[in-house]
């Protein structure tokens, strides 16, 4: 019985390939030297092994040798430069239209919130054939989103966002890992991604048990009273947030900033950085009131309220 | 030769606690170093047994997950500041520089003499945390998990290693003043052997690069005891400083250990091939070379850190340019074999293990620099085989050849010859069955520093522990002989290799101020055409 | 480092210039320029550097050796702030 | 068979006084000396050069709040202080001077003078941190901020804290060193043949100045 041996990880997203290809060729240079340096030791040891009758005859330095294997490797260093550097940029733009699901990783799991409903420990569900977009947050320490079947990584760095996306071509269970030591539990951070057909992942997304999380965070916006100073117009103290999200707005300090995800989480965290033109920096800091999930909720919220021009 | 007449040598030029613990003598400091290193190195290739046992089942059932993160944090922390830094330069370089340059002595004996005590100091410390409790941050100390959510021995350790860190600092600052101050009339920069330049290019990363990590570890501390948020997010603070910091002598480092190896492997291979070595300057340059380039290369750790993709970029193309340097010396060396009169042994079998080895390390580290192909390896198993390839396959290599080759000159005995070949075997067989597996691992995906994996990697991972205990033996067998050979192994002659080098032409071991005169150099490094 | 002696008159001038800079950068600091007061700022320290370093530092009289020993510290600092600073200074540009 | 090192100048009085025994003549013990403490020195620029990095990504990323930070240091005191580290630079190389010159008394007073202007900056420097405590603005539990980013700010008052501490640490163990110097003069080792240890400590004396004269501009001076 021939033990299963696995040699390659599966493809199982459209980059797959392209990194693959790249993978292959890497091993064939390397393996092209490797060897090219071990038959040279080999045939060397062997032809001229010390025996009575061979003395060591000087060799002078020739430079061509010496411009050969350095422009060479230059050469060929150049070749996986380009190819490299420019897969990178390929694969690590995300297309637009994307659609997005907000992920928190946290001391050992992660938690996942599908904008229209649904939240997961440890599982991501996401239809094939579609771009997907995740929006990663760090609840703690530095964290990485690694799908070694997408050939996808992303660290999850703490007080910021870091984005990854990537497209499932062929429906199954992939396995998902932290791959940045993040503490004991390290190792048990780990899940599967799910990949359904499309069809199959609206059903699934249908009968949910927990509300979305829009509706989550309009529940956060009640009672944490946001809506004293960004609804009613009657005391409009704070800015509008209907039909902001994605639009371009001028700060106090005249810059113009892009209102997106990382604006919102920013002022609500430290409120007094970026203050909308014409308004006052009045606004509290909710610091150690909100994680980064209830931050997500009412991010949801927020774009749910209608979006400027739909960029994230 | 009975023992009542052995001449006057460094050995037993006095006696008793006193004349060891306060030497000035480059080369007792150098012995010195030889016994704490070696007793670092069981301690650290303890941990890596311990973490292979773990690894040999996919559940953690060995050790809890806390322990398991203990054993390679301190597995990484021993083996890089307590053994692969020093070894080659503190107990080679400190034994042969002043030799092979004809000096009496390095230019500053007391400071040579305070390295030691500050690596001891910092040994101390570093244990008193292993033994109280370990650390389990992993050696990369990243924030924030270092400075705020850990809660071992963060503190203690971090101490052990700024202290050891001066070590360091001293040591490079012997060797530079030295070489530039103390060479014998006649002996210009291109009649020095590769060994010099390569502890040169070392002792500049040293200098130039170890303060850089002083004060990373003083930040920890100071964010550790007083939480003012230099590295906390929630404070306004960016961990990805830590990492630029730390990194920036951390990648040199990779330098500063395997620079070393080359240096012995240069001596090694014009040795036993009889002839000089191909491509002199070249290979001279290259070493300055690694050094320099080496200092532009470290944003390579953090391609998928939330670095800018600018930022990979420009790290990537400087990373392939490093690799440039190392290859022109792996091609020397492979064209010094060329019509030479090669004999096979023991630190021979050594290096030509090194060069076959550090080739392989050196092109999987075209994978790392390449951008696309590091996300998917970066933080695996494939960077795991990538430098202990390097690190193991080389520098530890280079360093016991360097042991055996200098051996008579150090302790004026022979090494058991079959012995010593047969060791070198298993080390090498033993090594490639640990490691190799787990290029394949890296690819599949199976992380770095995890307790416990998924079923279908645990054939990589049998294959890999069966391999580091033959590795583990093949270590045991050259101690044992070593020590052996002190007592009992032939009484050695001046120059039993009949190599080229200042060295070989003091008697073995050499008296304690080395030349009765100082020595005129008239010919060009390793002329062994000249001299059959 | 040879033994030349330099006279202290030398000696007292440098001081002299050194006090001048130091009221330089601090008018220089209360001009708004922007971005360029910290140009200035350094470019005021980094004369006061230089000198303290020819004179008091008798960098001058000094093997050429030293000369190289000083600036490379200066150099692998300035290595390790511009490349740092291809992180942090460009976290926006290829992608968003 | 006696070695003329070719590889070396001929220093002008290269005299053959008392040098160690791995050193031909004590002109190459000097310059050895001097260029291990100006490979010492580069250490330093480099651990201190690491704070400097941190400083400026904080600096350029909040650049209102390091401004308004800035605005609570004493420009009066620094300023200050900065002349006293200068006139203890000028006072140091009078000594360094003297040694030379072979001037026992007058090398004793400069060092002496240089020793006092360190512990008149130390005192300074002193009452300001002092000061800070009572204003709450040592970072950690207890730190209160007025102005609009008080974390970030606090991220300026760490810097502020690490960066002249540790110059005030450098500048202790200077003063210690001169101190042993003082003794040494006093038991009449220096003279115009050997006087190698008053330069190297004049060195690293000097080195502390010119951090001083880059942290003064890039703490006190932020935007005034």
């Amino acid at each position: 019985m021939l033990i299963e041996l696995p040699f390659w990880p599966q493809q199982a997203s459209t980059v797959a390939g392209s990194v693959d290809v790249l993978s292959i060729f890497l091993t064939l240079v390397a393996s092209f030297f490797s060897f090219l340096i071990f038959l040279l030791i080999f045939f060397f040891a062997i032809r001229f092994r010390r025996r009575p009758g061979l003395t060591a005859t000087p060799v002078p330095t020739r430079l061509s040798l010496e411009v050969l294997w350095t422009a060479v490797p230059l050469g060929l260093t150049a070749v996986m430069f380009t190819w490299g550097s420019g897969l990178y940029l390929h694969n690590q733009q995300d297309p637009p239209g994307a659609m997005n699901i907000y992920v928190v990783g946290k001391q050992w799991m992660w938690t996942v919130e599908h904008l229209e409903g649904r939240r997961e420990i440890g599982e991501l569900h996401v239809p094939a054939g579609r771009p997907v977009k995740l929006i990663l947050a760090s609840q703690d320490v530095i964290h990485d989103f690694f799908i070694p079947a997408f050939r996808v990584k992303q660290d999850v760095v703490p007080g910021r966002y870091t984005t990854l996306w990537f497209e499932a071509t062929r429906i199954g269970s992939y396995r998902l890992v932290c791959a940045q030591y993040c503490g004991t539990r390290h190792s048990g951070m780990i899940g599967n991604v799910v990949v359904m057909e499309p069809q199959d992942y609206q059903n699934w997304l249908a009968n949910g048990a927990d509300d979305p999380p829009a509706k989550a965070g309009e529940r956060l916006f009640r009672t944490f009273s946001c809506a004293g100073c960004h609804e009613l117009q009657a005391t409009q103290k704070g800015p509008p947030l209907i039909g902001m999200y994605g639009k371009s707005v001028r700060m106090e300090s005249g810059e113009t900033v892009a209102f997106d995800d990382a604006y919102i989480r920013e002022s609500i965290l430290n409120p007094n950085e970026k203050v909308v033109e014409g308004y006052r920096p009045i606004m509290p800091t909710f610091r150690n009131q909100l994680n980064e999930d209830e931050i997500f909720q009412i991010i949801a919220y927020i774009r749910s309220l209608g979006a400027g021009d739909a960029k994230p | 030769m009975t023992h009542a007449n052995v001449p006057e040598n460094y050995l037993n030029a006095s006696w008793g606690w006193r004349s060891w613990l306060l030497t000035r003598d480059h080369k007792r400091i150098a012995l010195l170093y030889l016994i704490s290193i070696t007793l670092f190195f069981i301690v650290g290739g303890f941990f890596a047994l311990l973490i292979r046992l773990e690894l040999l089942t996919p559940a953690g059932d060995l050790v809890q997950a806390e322990t398991y993160n203990k054993l390679f944090t301190m597995h990484g922390l021993i083996m890089i500041f307590f053994f692969l830094i020093p070894s080659i330069p503190s107990v080679l370089g400190n034994f042969l520089i002043p030799l092979m340059i004809g000096a009496r002595d390095l230019a500053f004996p007391k400071l040579n003499l305070l390295s030691w005590y500050i690596y001891i100091i910092g040994g101390v410390f570093t244990l008193a945390a292993v033994v109280t409790g370990g650390v389990d941050t992993g050696w990369t100390f990243y924030t924030p998990y270092s400075s705020t959510y850990a809660n071992s021995n963060v503190i203690l350790t971090a101490l052990g290693i700024f202290i050891t860190g001066f070590s360091s600092i001293l040591t490079g600052l012997n060797f530079i003043v030295t070489i530039h101050k103390m060479r014998a009339p006649g002996l210009t920069w291109l009649r020095l052997p590769l060994f010099i330049w390569a502890h040169y290019a070392t002792s500049l990363i040293m200098v130039l690069g170890t303060p850089v990590l002083a004060i990373s570890i003083t930040l920890i501390l100071l964010e550790r005891s007083f939480h003012s948020g230099i590295f906390d997010p929630k404070l306004g603070g960016d961990p990805l400083l830590f990492q630029h910091l730390f990194w920036f002598y951390s990648h040199p480092a990779v330098y500063i250990m395997i620079l070393p190896g080359m240096g012995v492997v240069s001596e090694i291979v014009t040795c036993y091939s009889r002839k000089k070595i191909f491509g002199y300057t070249f290979v001279a340059l290259s070493s300055l070379a690694i050094a320099a380039l080496g200092f532009l290369v470290w944003g390579h750790h953090m391609f998928v850190s939330g670095a800018s993709p600018f930022a990979g970029m420009v790290f990537s193309m400087l990373s392939f340019l490093v690799a440039i340097p190392s290859g022109i010396k792996v091609f020397n060396w492979t064209a010094t074999l060329y019509k030479g009169s090669i004999s096979f042994d023991a630190p021979m079998l050594y290096a030509l293990g090194f060069i076959g080895l550090f080739t392989i390390g050196g092109l999987t580290g075209l994978f790392l620099a390449t951008l696309a192909v590091d996300v998917h390896v970066h933080d695996t198993y494939f960077v795991i085989a990538h430098f202990h390839y390097i690190m193991v396959g080389g520098a530890v290599m280079a360093y016991f050849g360097g042991i055996h080759f200098w051996w008579p000159k150090i302790t004026g005995r022979l090494y058991p010859e079959v012995w010593a070949r047969i060791a070198a075997l298993i080390v090498f067989i033993g090594f490639n069955l640990t490691f190799f597996p787990q290029f394949l691992l890296g690819y599949l995906g199976m992380p770095r520093r995890y307790h416990a994996y998924p079923e279908e990697f645990q054939v990589w991972n049998v294959m890999s522990t069966a391999g580091a205990s033959i590795l583990g033996l093949g270590y045991l067998i050259p101690i044992i002989y070593l020590l052996w050979s002190l007592r009992y192994g032939r009484v050695a002659t001046e120059n039993p290799w009949n190599a080229m080098g200042l060295e070989w032409q003091t008697p073995s071991p050499p008296p304690e101020s080395n030349f009765a005169a100082t020595p005129i150099v008239t010919e060009e490094a390793y002329s062994y055409d000249i001299h059959t | 480092m040879s033994n030349t002696i330099v006279s202290t008159r030398t000696y007292l001038a440098t001081f002299v210039l050194l006090l001048v800079l130091l009221a330089l950068t601090i008018v220089a600091a209360y001009i708004p320029m922007g971005r360029f007061n910290w140009v200035a700022a350094m470019t005021i320290s980094a004369a006061k550097t230089a000198l303290i370093a020819s004179f008091f530092m008798h960098l001058r009289s000094s093997h050429r050796l030293v000369w190289i020993a000083a600036c490379a510290g200066c150099f692998w600092l300035a290595l390790l702030m511009i490349l740092s600073l291809t992180d942090f200074w460009t976290r926006g540009w290829l992608l968003p | 068979m006696t070695s003329i090192p070719d590889s070396r100048p001929l220093t002008v009085a290269a005299s053959h006084g008392v040098h160690d025994h791995q050193f031909d003549d004590s002109a190459q013990q000097q310059e050895a000396a001097t260029l291990g403490m100006w490979l010492f020195l580069a250490t330093e620029v480099l651990f201190f050069g690491g704070l400097f990095t941190g400083y400026t990504v904080y600096r350029s990323a909040y650049p209102n709040a390091f401004g308004e930070a800035s605005r609570h240091l004493d420009l009066v005191l620094g300023t200050v202080n900065t002349g006293v580290l200068l006139l203890s630079s000028f006072s140091m190389a009078m000594a360094v001077q003297s040694a030379q010159l072979g001037k026992r008394w007058r090398l004793l007073g400069f060092l002496t003078s240089t020793a006092v202007l360190g512990a008149v900056f130390l005192a300074i420097k002193f009452t300001e941190y002092v000061h800070k405590f009572h204003e709450h603005l040592v970072p950690g539990s207890q730190f209160v901020f007025s102005g609009p980013e008080s974390q970030h700010a606090q991220l300026f008052f760490s810097f502020y804290f690490a960066m002249t501490g540790l110059h005030a640490l450098h500048m202790i163990i200077g003063i210690v060193m001169l101190a042993v110097l003082m003794v040494l003069t006093l038991a009449n080792t220096f003279g115009p043949e050997y006087h190698t240890p008053i330069e190297t400590i004049g060195l690293y004396w000097h080195f502390v100045d010119v951090i001083w004269v880059f942290l003064f501009p890039l703490l006190y001076l932020v935007s005034r």
